[in-house]
């Protein structure tokens, strides 16, 4: 079971109190009806599934309920950061490792 | 017309005193599931006769009202009196909703000084008194089910949970409480 | 006297307290303190068990959880049968009873025992090579024959009438092991005035102080020391002490599980006292001082009853008071060996003979034990025992070449040194370090917040141990920056014994005896030689031994035999140690019941189980229930003698002709409230919203971003900023959260909150031409007649003198009622409501009535005629698209190539030719029944009933194309003939759709 | 390659067992292959093995970055079926098990297959339906596959909780009779020794670092930890490191990689005859020819290459086992394990050529990849062969996610495995 720090209640939780909720900084195109098929199969299901650094979401379902956004090595299941939604990925030491 | 029809609260009849544990279902309140952005805070506290609290985990209390802070535009706002809280709501301009929650939550109160250890049995927050103080407040899991942590004395806690839910919560407290550690 | 071999003058239990038990149905006698391991030894009994494999007769090992032969059942009464205990670590109790497994008919003659004659045959892997002719032998013959011989004990055959508990905890400082460096780190950080949890396996902490008679520390023995530590670590407030609890799991982020074990050693337990208790320990930092575990000697025979670890035969002399033979000899590679002759021979037990395995031992202990008189032969080694269910000799040359001695001894104590218990440490993720000067594996990174003290971290002198722990326990509080409370104690300590040195692998001259095999892993009956073999045939890899030889797979996971296994493939390979690898180590270090892991959740708490305000009445009135997600919903109402298909069809005239009554109270309901609370809607659903008066409802639909049917529901228009939404009731949590997800991230600048009223309101629906004169003498305030209120209409008004959302909806095609009130007035409501039904001829329905009348009007249930794979056009929904919305979750999807391409599966009616078969839920549909297999299938059932309106059984069925069959005739295949049906609208009674409308 | 038999053991017991070669050879690595098979897990050395047999194509090279069989194929509860809803599923699955069925004698290595049955419990009314539905298309499929009431479950499995009292009581169950388990080592050494025989170099301790295209942007080889290895035709069958993989290639694949747990008890006497899946508790469970209670738990929710997963996973489905078998309450847990599958949107795999020329990928087998092995490996292998899917796979493309034609079997069934 995980400790994620919530970026809203400022503080580690039990993972039990969230929701993986995919890969972040996946926007939804603004004209998502005129895309291709091409633009929507690498919207909706290609996913770069990171060997490393992931940037995912999270939802603190039984918490705040906020979704937010966070950083985590995928080998180590170590957070390097969370940060709230809307804001831009952070600068990580040791990324592209 | 018809006679007001009654109320049946899902835990009639419930209760549990143990060694160092007590667990009873708290007397129907009113409840109001508030949600509003930092401007509309001042008039809406002032609304309801306290000061939304701002702070995570936090709540404030006044008289047998309270507000519970669950989110950072989202509070839980109890009335043992049972006080109209929608109607204090609507009076207010500033953006906001308000819902009527009286009877979608129940909740039971568990004190004593195993309180916090019960609890323990189900609830994987932090919950000793640095951590959890006195007034703290929380959205939380307890088992398999959510609820709402509310420590309203140092051996006292609220749990707040959906009605369907109070069953399974207050067995696995009762089925916590009868084990001696 | 409780047992022949306990000895007066030595251990600490009392020798008052006698306690009874049997073993095999034999009585003996053994002292409170014991464990049925020590108290068997004190009556002389070594054969306890027998081996997997080869059914050898086999004796105690050790004395802690390392054991790997002495496994036995505990049977306390029918229903707690315990198979597989670990006699080391089963504490006595009064009566416990006790049995013997994997033998018949008896321990002492076991047929399977042949398996040794046979032994040449069953070598690594033989299995894998045989059995396979001819081809079907292998299930009929081989594989069951295989399987009996298998297994070890018996598996309970009745549910287990204990209970089990969990909790989680959090401290600052966790110290697994309370050994002398598990103790001196708790006191440190609980004198630093951290929050301190120390947990340990045995009953009483002391760890290797149980067995290790010379360490003094603060000037006083080290047992004494331990106790009165144990004791100051109690008093203090910041402090929780766990005994017999096992660290059996190191999780992510510093989570520790620990079991504790609270009444297996109890005569009479409390029936309401856990069993076991599951601890979920998130620590700031963690103090592995898990000490170190001894391996045997590598020697032919070296599997006799009565050959035992050195440190296992000092723990029952020095803590039990057991000796474990009359003449007890030694064979080793290390020094601690010595100690146990030492301690032995001070009891006044023969010591005929230490081999040590090194040509040239020295050092303080060795002295001593040649002064104590003791014949030290070093540079020997054991090539050979004698004995059949115990020892009776050994065979001893020297290493060199020479002459064979056989020496009389009834124990043999055996020590190739010891193994640091890195498992926690390995578990954390933390990187092994592989010490070629001693032959270790040590902890090297660390990878979580942890750190090992004693001699789980390599440290083997006593004094360096405690300075160690004192010091990584103060660091550990330190970290969290704790206060100190109280004085610091900074104990000194000093044992004139090292663990250091060792060897792996077959002990030096006694690879090659004649005299048997040298057991590596003797529960699963591996030995050198197989070993060996598996390398030769190309196992490079340990993980490709352990797994073609089986060596560490036992219950005991290879405690004390990994690091041989290792060895011997290292040399083989003539690689180093660490190329050829080592088994990474997965949780538990010791196995968990499985009642620990599951804790609470048994029973009527494996989940929740929802019930709805009127549940109680429903039960009252004899309802059958059906699982619907957690929730327990009324099915149908049989009367007297009814079967459920009568209940139903009565249920569904009823409501068609008088009025029916239903409880709704699961659907999902989340109030939409905000400013743009219809632009939201726009979005969510494929509906138009914008234009929905205040008053009035809409069906809306809910997809999926790929295009296909997410979820559907009733939606009412409150007031210009506030919907009442309704879900299913499976779908209302995962809807909640899909509207949450695209609200909080992709439509953050809309106006709009979300809160899940699903239970605030109780929901009773009233159906059927009556359905008005039930509900009008308990509403106040609202107009019910058809102009004011029509149909898809809602009103708040007050219900029973309480606030209501009165809802004109149905989902019968009658004319229909929904009356929400406040949950905890729903039965009151439901009562009174029932009274005027009752007055009316209605009927109390239930889900089954329910899903009839909305087949025969074509109505959809999501998740049974749709399957996550149907768009809004295959189920005969395009109406419901707005068709000038230029976005909506959804409308891209819905555009991709296939969906919409020709032929796919759409939703249309079937009636059987015969009108009295009712179809198969998930029959499939054939255009020609008597093509070969494998056969074209068009589409499946997805409803099928018997429709007591319409007088025939009704379907609906997703068809390829089906649309475009209208009064087609089409098959459904069934095992004992073909059904035929024909194709038609999807709408069976009212087809007009007037009755809805009164 | 000396056959296996009851008389080659016999002759070896006289001599101590020193005389058996071995299983495998572990030559260098050569500069150049036909064929690159990356993965030596069982669908990739079964692949080599079809390439070598089926096709005459035996210039190949597994490479494996650790031990063979150590993925997913040596940590899966080796359960087999093939009662699959979808035409397209059962055409692969059942396949399979129509290998299965003579693998020990094709290979001349015991994998022993044990067809136990595989028995799916029903808990609630939908469950019902969709068995159902499975259960009749897999009849017309040629699938077997047959309901049984709650008593006929209880006989076929007598542990089994079937009071109307359980949470969750038994309505019924599919029943598939040729379904069972296989020792899933046996599966990767018996393909890895036939495969060796037949001249394919297994190749361990042998990371791809990189794989390597020409100025047309076909293949041309990789980089591995051990030197650069030419080829023309690559394929990748890396489980739950396939998007590390194809990412090296610029082919970017709609896969997430999960952390999966399971988890063996002690061994006991034989007690569970078959195997018993759940989806509506989620478990499933088996026993094994040592005695072992095999029981798989669900996976994480989130992303990782760990190998490691949550306890409380392994919680949630020993609370489901022991409420379907109280019996087991007391039964202790031995071993567990993690292992890191890939799962594709529809949770059916990918079998495929690439855009890229001379890259194929077999992946996306998520939670259910072994019982596939056979079958995945003899069509990839034609795949590769030919340059062209073989009829059963070509449904498994990675076009399908853009055109929408999915397989979606969790979609349509709730069954993951």
């Amino acid at each position: 079971m995980l400790l994620i720090y919530c970026p809203y209640c400022e503080e580690e939780r039990p993972e039990l109190e969230f929701r993986h909720a995919g890969e972040a900084h996946i926007a939804r195109p603004e004209n998502i009806a005129g895309i291709s098929d091409e633009a929507f199969e690498r919207y909706f299901f290609i996913r770069s599934n990171p060997k490393g650094i992931a940037y995912e979401r999270w939802r603190h379902i039984h918490g705040c309920a906020r979704f937010f956004n966070a950083a985590r090595d995928t080998v180590s299941d170590r957070f390097l950061a969370t940060y709230r939604t809307g804001e831009p990925k952070p600068r990580l030491e040791g990324e592209g490792q | 017309m018809v006679e007001a029809a009654r109320r049946t609260s899902p835990l009639e009849g419930r209760a549990f005193r143990g060694h160092g544990i007590v667990l009873a279902p708290a007397a129907p309140a009113s409840r109001l599931s508030l949600r509003a952005a930092e401007e509309a805070l001042p008039a809406l506290s002032k609304a309801l006769g306290l000061s939304l609290p701002r702070r995570p985990k936090t709540s404030a209390a006044e008289g047998g009202r309270a507000a519970l802070w669950l989110g950072p535009d989202e509070w839980l706002v109890i009335d043992e009196q049972g006080a109209d809280l929608p109607a204090l709501a609507a009076g207010v301009s500033a953006l906001h909703s308000a819902v009527d929650i009286s009877h979608r939550n129940t909740a039971i109160l568990v004190s004593g000084k195993r309180a916090e250890e019960v609890l323990a049995a189900g609830c994987p927050q932090d919950l000793c008194e640095a951590r959890f103080p006195v007034g703290a407040a929380s959205r939380t899991v307890f088992g398999k089910a959510e609820i709402v942590l509310w420590r309203t004395g140092k051996t006292v806690f609220r749990v707040e949970c959906w009605r369907s839910f109070s069953d399974y919560v207050f067995s696995l407290l009762e089925k916590a409480a009868r084990e001696t550690m | 006297m409780a047992g022949a071999f306990r000895l007066p003058a030595a251990g600490r239990l009392d020798a008052g307290r006698t306690l009874r038990f049997t073993f095999d149905g034999v009585s003996h006698t053994g002292l409170a303190g014991d464990t049925l391991a020590s108290a068997l030894l004190a009556n002389g009994v070594h054969l306890v068990g027998r081996s997997f494999k080869y059914h050898r007769p086999r004796g105690i090992l050790a004395a802690g959880a390392e054991e790997p032969n002495a496994l036995v059942g505990i049977h306390r009464d029918a229903a707690r049968r315990t198979p597989n205990v670990r006699a080391t670590v089963q504490e006595l109790y009064d009566g416990l009873n006790a049995v013997s497994q994997n033998r018949w008919p008896s321990l002492s003659f076991d047929v399977g025992a042949l398996n040794d004659l046979a032994a040449p045959f069953f070598s690594a892997g033989f299995y894998y090579k045989t059995f396979m002719w001819p081809r079907a032998a292998w299930e009929r013959l081989y594989e069951p024959v295989i399987r009996r011989a298998a297994g070890l004990g018996v598996a309970p055959d009745q549910p287990d009438p204990d209970n089990y508990s969990n909790r989680f905890a959090h401290c600052d400082v966790l110290v697994v092991g309370a050994g002398p460096a598990g103790l001196a780190a708790a006191l440190a950080a609980a004198e630093a005035g951290a929050r301190v949890i120390l947990a340990d396996e045995q009953p009483q902490p002391g760890g290797s102080l149980r067995f290790e008679s010379g360490a003094v520390i603060d000037g006083k023995p080290g047992w004494e020391w331990a106790q009165e530590t144990v004791a100051r670590l109690a008093a203090k407030d910041n402090v929780r002490i766990l005994t017999r609890t096992t660290g059996f799991g190191y999780y992510a982020h510093n989570m520790v599980a620990l079991a504790e074990r609270l009444t297996d050693h109890l005569a009479a337990p409390d029936a309401q006292a856990p069993r076991e208790r599951l601890w979920q320990v998130r620590a700031g930092r963690v103090v592995l001082a898990t000490g170190a575990i001894e391996r045997h000697m590598v020697f032919p025979g070296n599997d006799r009853p009565g050959i035992m670890l050195a440190a296992a035969g000092r723990t029952y002399l020095n803590h039990y008071g057991v000796a474990v033979g009359r003449r007890v000899a030694v064979y080793t590679a290390c020094d601690s060996a010595y100690a146990a002759a030492l301690d032995l021979k001070k009891q006044g037990i023969a010591v005929p003979v230490l081999v040590d395995a090194r040509q040239a031992p020295q050092g303080g202990l060795v002295e001593q034990a040649r002064e104590a008189g003791i014949e030290v032969l070093a540079g020997h080694a054991v090539t050979g025992t004698r004995g059949r269910l115990r020892l009776s000799a050994i065979e001893v040359v020297p290493v060199a070449g020479g002459p064979q001695r056989r020496v009389e001894a009834d124990a043999l104590l055996t020590s190739a040194g010891w193994t640091p218990a890195v498992h926690l440490f390995s578990q954390s993720r933390g990187k092994l370090a592989y010490d070629a000067g001693t032959g270790r594996f040590l902890p090297g990174t660390h990878a979580q917040n942890a750190v090992c003290v004693g001699a789980c971290n390599g440290t083997t002198d006593l004094g360096m141990v405690v300075e160690e722990a004192l010091h990584a326990g103060a660091e550990a509080a330190g970290q969290t920056g704790a206060q100190a409370r109280g004085a610091t104690a900074r104990p000194e300590a000093r044992s004139p014994e090292g663990w250091s040195a060792g060897i792996a692998g077959p002990a030096p001259g006694a690879e090659a005896g004649k005299g048997g095999k040298a057991f590596v892993d003797f529960q699963n009956d591996v030995t050198a030689k197989d070993i060996a073999q598996a390398v030769r045939e190309g196992m490079r890899s340990i993980e490709h031994v352990k797994r073609f030889t089986t060596t560490g797979m036992a219950t005991d996971q290879g405690k004390t035999s990994n690091l041989h296994a290792l060895a011997i493939a290292a040399r083989m390979l003539d690689k180093p140690v660490p190329e050829v690898g080592l088994t990474t180590f997965r949780p538990p270090y010791t196995p968990v019941t499985f009642g620990a892991l599951v804790g609470h959740g048994r029973g009527a708490l494996f989940e929740p189980t929802r019930r709805t305000p009127i549940h109680a009445w429903a039960e009252a009135h004899g309802a059958v229930f059906e699982d619907v997600g957690q929730w327990k919903r009324a099915w149908y109402f049989p009367k007297d003698g009814e079967d459920m298909h009568a209940a139903v069809a009565r249920e569904c005239r009823t409501v068609r002709q008088a009025a029916g009554i239903f409880d709704a109270s699961t659907l999902g309901k989340i109030e939409v409230v905000g400013p743009d609370a219809a632009r939201f809607m726009e979005l969510m659903y494929t509906n138009p919203w914008a234009r929905l008066e205040v008053g009035r409802c809409r069906y809306g639909i809910m997809l999926r971003e790929d295009g296909f049917i997410y979820d559907d529901g009733v939606v009412g228009r409150l007031a210009e900023d506030r919907f009442h939404v309704t879900t299913t009731t499976g779908g209302a949590p995962r809807v909640l959260h899909h509207m949450e997800d695209y609200l909080q991230t992709e439509f953050p600048h809309l106006k709009v909150w979300l809160t899940s009223t699903t239970e605030q309101w109780a929901v009773i629906a009233v159906q059927g031409p009556r359905a008005r004169d039930i509900v009008a003498p308990l509403v106040e305030g609202v107009d019910l007649s058809d102009a004011a209120m029509p149909h898809m209409s809602v009103r708040t008004c007050r219900v029973c003198g309480v606030p209501a959302r009165l809802f004109r909806i149905s989902f019968t095609g009658e004319r229909g009622f929904e009356i929400n009130v406040p949950a905890d007035h729903g039965l009151a409501v439901w009562e009174a409501v029932w009274a005027q039904g009752e007055r009316h001829g209605a009927v109390a329905y239930g889900t089954e009535t329910m899903h009839v009348l909305r087949a025969e009007k074509g109505f959809i249930i999501v998740g049974q005629d749709t399957d996550g794979t149907v768009t809004p056009d295959d189920a005969g929904l395009a109406w419901a698209i707005g068709k000038k919305k230029t976005d909506f979750v959804g409308i891209r999807g819905l555009r991709r190539t296939d969906l919409v391409a020709p032929g796919r599966r759409q939703l249309i009616g079937l009636k059987t030719l015969d009108p009295s078969i009712v179809l198969e839920e998930g029959a499939q549909i054939v255009a020609d029944p008597n093509q070969k297999v494998p056969m074209k299938m068009l589409g499946f059932v997805t409803s099928a009933y018997w429709s007591e309106n319409c007088g025939h059984s009704i379907a609906l069925a997703l068809v390829e194309d089906g649309r475009a069959r209208m009064g087609e005739r089409l098959y459904v295949p069934m095992p004992d003939g073909t059904i035929e049906v024909e194709v038609t609208s999807t709408v069976f009674f009212d087809e007009k759709g007037e009755r809805v409308h009164g | 390659m000396r056959k296996y038999s009851v008389f080659a053991i016999a002759r070896e017991a006289l001599r101590g067992h020193t005389g058996w070669p071995e299983q495998w050879a572990s030559p260098e690595p050569k500069k150049e292959y036909d064929v690159i098979i990356v993965g030596a897990g069982g669908h990739g050395l079964a692949t080599a093995y079809y390439l070598a047999k089926e096709h005459g194509i035996t210039n190949v090279a597994v490479l494996e970055k650790g031990w063979l069989g150590g993925g997913n194929t040596g940590r899966n509860t080796t359960i087999i079926r093939s009662n699959y809803l979808y035409d397209e599923s059962a055409g692969i699955y059942d396949h399979a098990v129509k290998l299965w069925e003579g693998l020990s004698q094709e290979l001349n290595y015991n994998v022993m297959f044990s067809q136990r049955g595989v028995m799916m419990l029903a808990h609630n009314v939908h469950d019902v339906q969709v068995f159902k539905r499975h259960i009749h298309a897999n009849r017309l499929n040629g699938v077997d596959n047959v309901w049984l009431s709650p008593q006929e479950a209880k006989e076929y499995c007598p542990p089994l909780n079937i009071s109307p009292q359980a949470r969750y009581p038994v309505m019924g169950a599919a029943l598939q009779r040729r379904g069972g388990t296989a020792r899933h080592d046996a599966v990767a050494w018996g393909y890895a020794r036939a495969a060796s025989a037949r001249g394919v170099h297994i190749i361990q301790n042998c990371a791809v670092t990189a794989i390597r295209r020409g100025p047309d942007g076909a293949v041309t080889g990789v980089e591995t930890t051990r030197g650069p290895i030419r080829a023309r035709k690559i394929g990748v069958v890396a489980a739950g490191h396939s998007s590390v993989l194809m990412q090296m290639a610029g082919v970017s694949v709609p896969l997430e990689s999960f952390p999966l747990q399971a988890l063996v008890s002690e061994p006991v006497k034989p007690v569970f005859p078959c195997v018993v899946m759940s989806n509506t508790v989620h478990a499933y469970i088996s026993q094994s020819d040592k005695g072992e209670l095999v029981i798989g738990a669900g996976t994480d929710q989130y992303t990782s290459y760990a190998q490691a997963g949550s306890l409380h996973i392994v919680q949630h489905t020993l609370d489901a086992i022991c409420e379907m078998f109280p019996i087991f309450t007391r039964m202790k847990m031995l071993r567990s394990w993690g292992g890191t599958v890939d799962v594709t949107p529809d949770r059916s795999p990918i079998l495929a050529k690439t855009p890229v020329k001379g890259l194929y990928v077999n992946c996306g087998w998520g939670t259910g990849g072994f019982k596939a092995t056979p079958g995945s490996g003899h069509v990839f292998a034609h795949t590769i062969a030919r340059d062209e899917p073989h009829p059963i796979n070509a449904p498994f493309t990675l076009e399908r996610f853009r055109t929408g034609r999915l397989i979606d079997e969790a979609a349509a069934a709730a069954v993951a495995h």
